[in-house]
């Protein structure tokens, strides 16, 4: 709320009115002085990326419990405020308003696109509340849309352009790349990021077919891909319209005739891609199998989930536990939950978790930490449940693979 | 040359994926003067009805039970729900269709989860066929080899039976249909349910190819829509001829610019509505509905 | 000649519906069309009320080409129309009914009063009012005209068309299907209007045909078989003989 | 008068009652709102009978348009009476443009047709990524100010909170909800006079017998197109409000369940009355945020409610009530005449 800074634009009218605002504040001292702490959680039921969001209310729910269980955040209890976001800008929007307004959420996190993200993001800045976004790829939720109010800590479009480029042309050189790209900022921004890094380096992009969002039937940009005959086929898909495309593209015989790209892979698009995933390579923030391997709080993280769930969980939830525990380290930093006290903090706050030392970046927030090359493994060899789904090629520290400062176009508010 | 070739496979495929969803819609609309917006709900129940069967007995069965289950659906429809609104002002009929496949959408997304469901793998089916200069999926060629073994036992069925001869009528004139008589209410029943069976038998052999959600439904009804329109509401040939055009003109579409392969088709409808509201080969009679 | 028309044609297709038709009423006349069913009467009529278009020929009236105008048009130039089935607002009473149609002789085809209320034009009302003594509506003038008597709708569609100060008067078979009594009760008043306006009539009723009108044509497959005065065509040998088997001697008349 | 009161009242007291039942200020103010649109499409639906099935290319349209004169015209001082005139313009223009073209057909032919026209304008707002920042939508544009004489009002300025007892504190009211509430007002004033003025009632006498109309000298596509204008005005306006309420503005404004979205509320509500659009708008709307909240399958719940009305209530909530209502004075009044006549009538 900002009606000081208003009654500099002009005669300010209603002084009551500026004296309630200051009475009454934001929601965030309201329930900071009340006796829990609410955090709202905006994720997908519905819709193409339902899955995701299902799996990251699992990973929540699992890390509040264990919060509350010992004794909560500066011994007040985490209650959450539960949203459908409908991967709908408009529909994210308004459920984050209803939790901060009506049930006074400090803190906003989830979601399963960046134009959910976007969208909440901006208005976390206006009503001054912390949005710790979860699974959002695309680059602009932490530059071109960057807000001091957003953190985001999920590994950017540009981190896995240059991760992937890094591992394929050393692995497999360049040779001709041919890409169907889901036609939104996402896709955009995840091809422009590729091409930037491969084509220069040689590699000969053929063709960039773009295709609508929920787009059904690849067969016209598959024939397209089939009869320019690439040795790379990119495919800038997610959830389930890669499911279907990776689908296609197998019956038209590409999964074996070229190398298959998809920029951006969980759990699940592999589970429903089935064998069509084998020997696709792909970049993810966080895997259960590699990373409990190599990280005990992973390990404990992975291993508390599955008992619970009796399913891993896919990054995007380890990014929705990690979400909450940094949070709770912040605020008990802070011993406030207003943000003004929050944001310097996570700004400057180091934390050692799932995956090793991290941070977020003080110019733009974004999380700085490691992303994974991976192989899709053939069906057989991915265990009963299969959630074994890949191998690991490569470990890209985030330092080496994140935007440098000076390429972004982010211009973070003061407050 | 050969990208454009299989340009136009392509589109035939799609367009004969068009067609078979479009010619229920338009012999019920023909019938029953019923605009019917449930007509996807009924592709989306026979998708998930064929899964069920097919995770358990295979594709067979599946393509079996499909048809049956929705044309059962589609006569408890007719009969507790819609019958009062045949022949009602076009605008309720949109509503209390548009009700229903609200409906049937949502349930479907409480049994079955709203997450996209892949149909088995269909052995031997999922390989692909070499047609010369490229390889296409044997199992396309297959379903638009279906689609026309299904549109001409439509078309024996429109031009050999009584029946049929009413749906013929019906697309004509009215009266002419009531003055078939007493078994015009049995007649319409089994039009409509026939009209569902064959978008559910789609929905079940389609699904192989394209995956299913709960929106799956609604997602092949505004192309089929655009598809009976553009060829001409009521009309069978109608249809046949929207499906393909629709079909190529996306797929053509696709080949030269990729991101207006969606809009085209409505550009295509749009033109068609203003300069020949009847469509390509439809009765202008009735243009007022 | 107030409306006239010269090699006026219509057809679908190959079927010619009307063909060269000339034809001219003067001012203030009554006259009257006749023909065997499906002579084109009432196409002929649709072309001259506008709600058809003629694929040929052209209409004058008051010796302006009318062929193009649009059938709103024509009724603001003064060619009305009643309907052979009674075309009226069943929903409205028969004042309303008759107010509407002056309310767009006063407004014109369009006007964007969106806030004003047609009360405010007081003539309205007068114009309304006139047309219903005309037809002798007034005691029913308060009922819902969908419930009105079969009589009295086709009177009142009459008087929609009357409230559109018309000055020429297209009457569909005004008596189709009224009892002996109420038909004889139209047809007084036709011929109370006729001696105010120009009355173009097409009726079966031979008896009512003979007695009111000036001058009668007769149309025959689309075309014109004879023009006259009544006496003229009741004696022609041409007309008698289209008419045979279509209409025995007594509807002639005779 | 009494309309104007009521309403006033109505509007006044909503906040409250809405707090009471678990509503929040934010969604009152959106209610009241997106109300204005959908009583845009009942006067389509109601006085012309034609069903559009793209309304929200008129409800994007404003809300761009709004956010764009904010962000491209007048950065420095955003105006927010330009910015909601604009939008309103902009979708007026839209309308006329479609209108020309969609008023010739009826029915399915028509609804099809504004989806068909519907559909390109989304692609378009998608496409001119430069323009809309393509799916992602218009975020964080100036923070538009509303100049009354010497004073430069911010809408997003709170009211005092109030304390309501049992039902805690009505905090975090803005400005805007009176704003949107007047506005609100004024629609529907305006809308009781036109459905009487001259316009409506010839644009009734249409629906009613078009034959007829056109043959009595009125041009009915004409009155078609002026309301189909009328209509997208009144939906851009809403649409406008709304983009600088939220501050923000995406594709979902322009999509296809927007549109849909109109129908329903319209449709619940009760078509062809003065109220209708307005409680359908606010009841699903509420529905839509709480119980979306609790439950997952809520949609299914607005599906049975749709259906059940369309089949029970043919006339809306609202339509259905007023029926009823009028049906019982008669009722008393015939009554009040029985017993007149008994008086009067009866032996002294």
């Amino acid at each position: 709320m900002t009606p000081v800074s208003t009654s500099s634009r002009g005669r300010f009218i209603g002084s009551a009115a500026a004296a309630s605002a200051v009475a009454f504040g934001s929601p965030a001292i309201l329930s900071a002085q009340s006796k829990e702490i609410v955090i709202g959680l905006n994720v997908p039921q519905s819709g193409p990326y339902s899955e995701q969001g299902k799996d990251q209310l699992r990973a929540y729910n699992l890390a509040i419990d264990e919060i509350n269980k010992s004794g909560g955040i500066m011994g007040l209890k985490v209650k959450t405020s539960v949203g459908d976001d409908q991967t709908t800008a408009g529909v994210a929007r308004d459920n984050a308003q209803r939790m901060i307004d009506r049930d006074g959420a400090v803190m906003i996190t989830g979601g399963s696109s960046t134009g959910t993200a976007v969208a909440v993001s901006a208005l976390c800045q206006q009503k001054g509340s912390l949005f710790m976004a979860t699974l959002t790829h695309g680059d602009e939720t932490t530059n071109q849309n960057c807000h001091k109010h957003t953190f985001r800590r999920y590994n950017d479009a540009y981190m896995s352009a240059q991760a992937l480029a890094r591992t394929l042309i050393s692995k497999y050189g360049t040779g001709t790349w041919f890409h169907i790209t889901a036609d939104y900022s996402w896709g955009w921004s995840v091809h422009d990021n590729l091409a930037a890094v491969v084509n220069p380096r040689g590699a000969k992009e053929i063709a960039n077919v773009k295709l609508k969002l929920g787009t059904t039937d690849f067969s016209s940009a598959l024939s397209q891909a089939q009869a320019a005959k690439p040795d790379v086929l990119v495919l800038t898909e997610f959830g389930a319209d890669m499911v279907n495309c990776l689908n296609q593209a197998a019956t038209f015989g590409l999964t074996k005739s070229c190398k298959i790209l998809v920029p951006l892979v969980d759990e699940y698009m592999a589970k429903g891609t089935k064998d069509n995933f084998t020997n696709v390579v792909s970049t993810a923030p966080f895997y259960w199998q590699y990373h409990q391997q190599h990280y005990t709080f992973a390990k404990k993280f992975v291993g508390a989930f599955y008992d619970r769930y009796k399913v891993y969980p896919s990054n995007g939830a380890e990014c929705a536990y990690v979400n909450i525990l940094v949070y709770k380290k912040a605020v008990e930093q802070a011993q406030s939950t207003d943000p003004a006290k929050l944001i310097p903090i996570l700004e400057n706050m180091q934390w050692n978790m799932t995956k090793g030392p991290e941070h977020f970046r003080k110019e733009d927030h974004q999380g700085v930490n490691s992303v994974l090359v991976l192989e899709g493994v053939p069906e057989a060899d991915r265990g009963a449940d299969g959630f074994a789904f890949a191998k690991v090629l490569e470990e890209h520290s985030g330092p080496n693979v994140i935007a440098p400062l000076n390429s972004l176009s982010c211009k973070m508010e003061t407050a | 040359m050969v990208a454009l070739t299989q340009a136009l496979l392509n589109g035939l495929v799609l367009g004969l994926i068009y067609v078979a969803i479009a010619v229920g819609l338009t012999i019920v609309f023909g019938t029953l003067r019923l605009v019917n917006f449930a007509h996807g709900a009924f592709y989306a129940i026979g998708a998930y009805i064929g899964l069920v069967v097919a995770q358990n007995w295979g594709l067979g069965p599946a393509l079996l039970a499909a048809p049956i289950g929705v044309a059962l659906f589609a006569v408890l429809l007719d009969r507790v729900l819609l019958r009062p609104f045949y022949g009602k002002d076009v605008t309720s009929q949109i509503l209390v269709t548009f009700g229903i496949a609200l409906i049937v959408e949502e349930t479907l997304r409480l049994i079955f989860g709203a997450t996209t469901q892949q149909y088995p793998a269909l052995a031997g089916l999922a390989t692909s066929v070499s047609l010369g200069p490229f390889v296409y999926p044997a199992y396309r060629l297959l379903f638009a080899a279906g689609v026309i073994v299904m549109l001409v036992l439509v078309w024996l069925f429109m031009e050999k039976t009584d029946y049929g001869l009413i749906v013929r009528a019906g697309v004509r004139d009215r009266t002419m249909v009531q003055l078939l008589g007493g078994n015009i209410r049995q007649a319409s029943t089994i039009v409509f349910a026939l009209g569902a069976a064959i978008a559910g038998l789609v929905g079940a052999a389609a699904s192989p190819i394209y995956s299913i959600a709960p929106g799956t439904g609604f997602a092949f009804l505004v192309p089929s829509f655009v598809v009976v329109v553009v060829g001409g509401l009521g009309s069978f040939w109608g249809a046949v001829l929207g499906g393909l055009l629709i079909g190529e003109l996306q797929s053509l579409t696709t080949l030269a610019f990729a991101p207006a392969a969606n809009v085209i088709i409505y550009l295509c409808m749009a033109l068609v509505l203003l300069l020949r509201p009847q469509g390509l080969l439809g009765e202008s009679e009735v243009i007022r509905q | 000649m107030i409306l006239e028309t010269k090699g006026l044609g219509k057809s679908f297709g190959r079927f010619a519906a009307n063909a060269d038709i000339d034809f001219s009423v003067a001012q203030g006349e009554l006259r009257a069309v006749i023909g065997p069913n499906g002579a084109g009467k009432t196409t002929f009529f649709n072309m001259l009320s506008g709600t058809t278009e003629a694929t040929s020929g052209t209409i004058f009236f008051k010796g302006n080409d009318v062929t193009k105008l649009s059938g709103t048009r024509r009724v603001h130039i003064g060619i009305a129309k009643a309907f052979q089935t009674a075309n009226i607002y069943p929903e409205q009473t028969v004042r309303q009914n008759c107010r509407l149609a002056a309310l767009a002789h006063k407004q014109g085809a369009f006007a964007l009063e969106i806030v004003r209320r047609s009360e405010r034009l007081a003539d309205v009302d007068t114009l309304a009012e006139r047309a219903i003594e005309q037809l002798e509506l007034t005691n029913v003038a308060d009922v819902r005209s969908g419930d009105l008597a079969h009589g009295d709708k086709k009177r009142l569609d009459i008087a929609i068309a009357l409230a559109t100060q018309p000055e020429i008067l297209l009457l569909d078979e005004p008596v189709a299907g009224m009892s002996r009594d109420e038909a004889r009760k139209t047809e007084a008043l036709v011929r109370k209007l006729a001696s105010s306006m120009t009355v173009l009539i097409i009726e079966h009723d031979m008896d009512l045909i003979m007695g009111i009108s000036d001058s009668i044509t007769v149309l025959e497959s689309g075309r014109v078989l004879a023009n006259g005065t009544p006496a003229e065509i009741r004696a022609n040998q041409r007309v008698q003989d289209a008419y045979l088997g279509g209409h025995s001697e007594a509807e002639m008349g005779a | 008068m009494r309309v104007a009161l009521l309403t006033l009242i109505g509007l006044a007291l909503f906040p409250f009652f809405f707090h009471a039942i678990d509503g929040y200020a934010g969604l009152a103010t959106q209610i009241v709102i997106v109300s204005i649109a959908s009583i845009g499409f009942n006067f389509l639906l109601g006085y012309t009978g034609l069903l559009s099935y793209g309304h929200a290319m008129f409800y994007g349209s404003g809300g761009y348009v709004a956010a764009l004169m904010l962000i491209r015209v007048m950065p420095q001082h955003p105006n927010l009476w330009l910015a909601v005139i604009g939008g309103t313009l902009a979708a007026t223009a839209l309308a006329l443009l479609v209108g020309a073209l969609a008023v010739r057909l009826y029915g399915i032919y028509f609804a099809l047709l504004t989806l068909a026209f519907a559909q390109m304008i989304f692609f378009v707002v998608e496409q001119s990524q430069d323009w809309t920042n393509g799916d992602d939508g218009l975020q964080n544009f100036p923070t538009a100010l509303l100049p009354v004489g010497p004073y430069t009002i911010d809408l997003g300025t709170p009211l005092p909170a109030l304390a309501l007892g049992p039902f805690g504190n009505l905090s975090d009211i803005k400005l805007w909800y009176v704003f949107a509430a007047v506005a609100l007002l004024g629609v529907i004033l305006g809308m009781r006079a036109l459905t009487r003025s001259q316009f409506g009632e010839v644009l009734t006498a249409i629906r009613e017998n078009e034959e007829r109309s056109s043959l009595i000298g009125f041009n009915a596509a004409a009155y078609r197109l002026a309301a189909f204008a009328i209509s997208g005005a009144l939906t851009g306006l809403s649409g406008a409000l709304r983009a600088l309420y939220d501050g923000t503005v995406a594709v979902d404004a322009v999509g296809i369940d927007r549109s849909g979205s109109f129908v329903i509320y319209t449709i619940v509500g009760g078509v062809q009355t003065l109220f209708g659009p307005v409680i359908g708008t606010g009841l699903i709307m509420y529905l839509e945020a709480v119980l979306s909240a609790q439950i997952s399958y809520w949609r299914l719940i607005e599906g049975v409610i749709f259906v059940a009305v369309i089949i029970f209530l043919p006339a809306g909530i609202v339509g259905t009530l007023t029926r009823k209502a009028a049906e019982r004075a008669r009722q008393r009044r015939a009554l009040l005449a029985e017993s007149l006549r008994a008086r009067t009538g009866g032996p002294t």
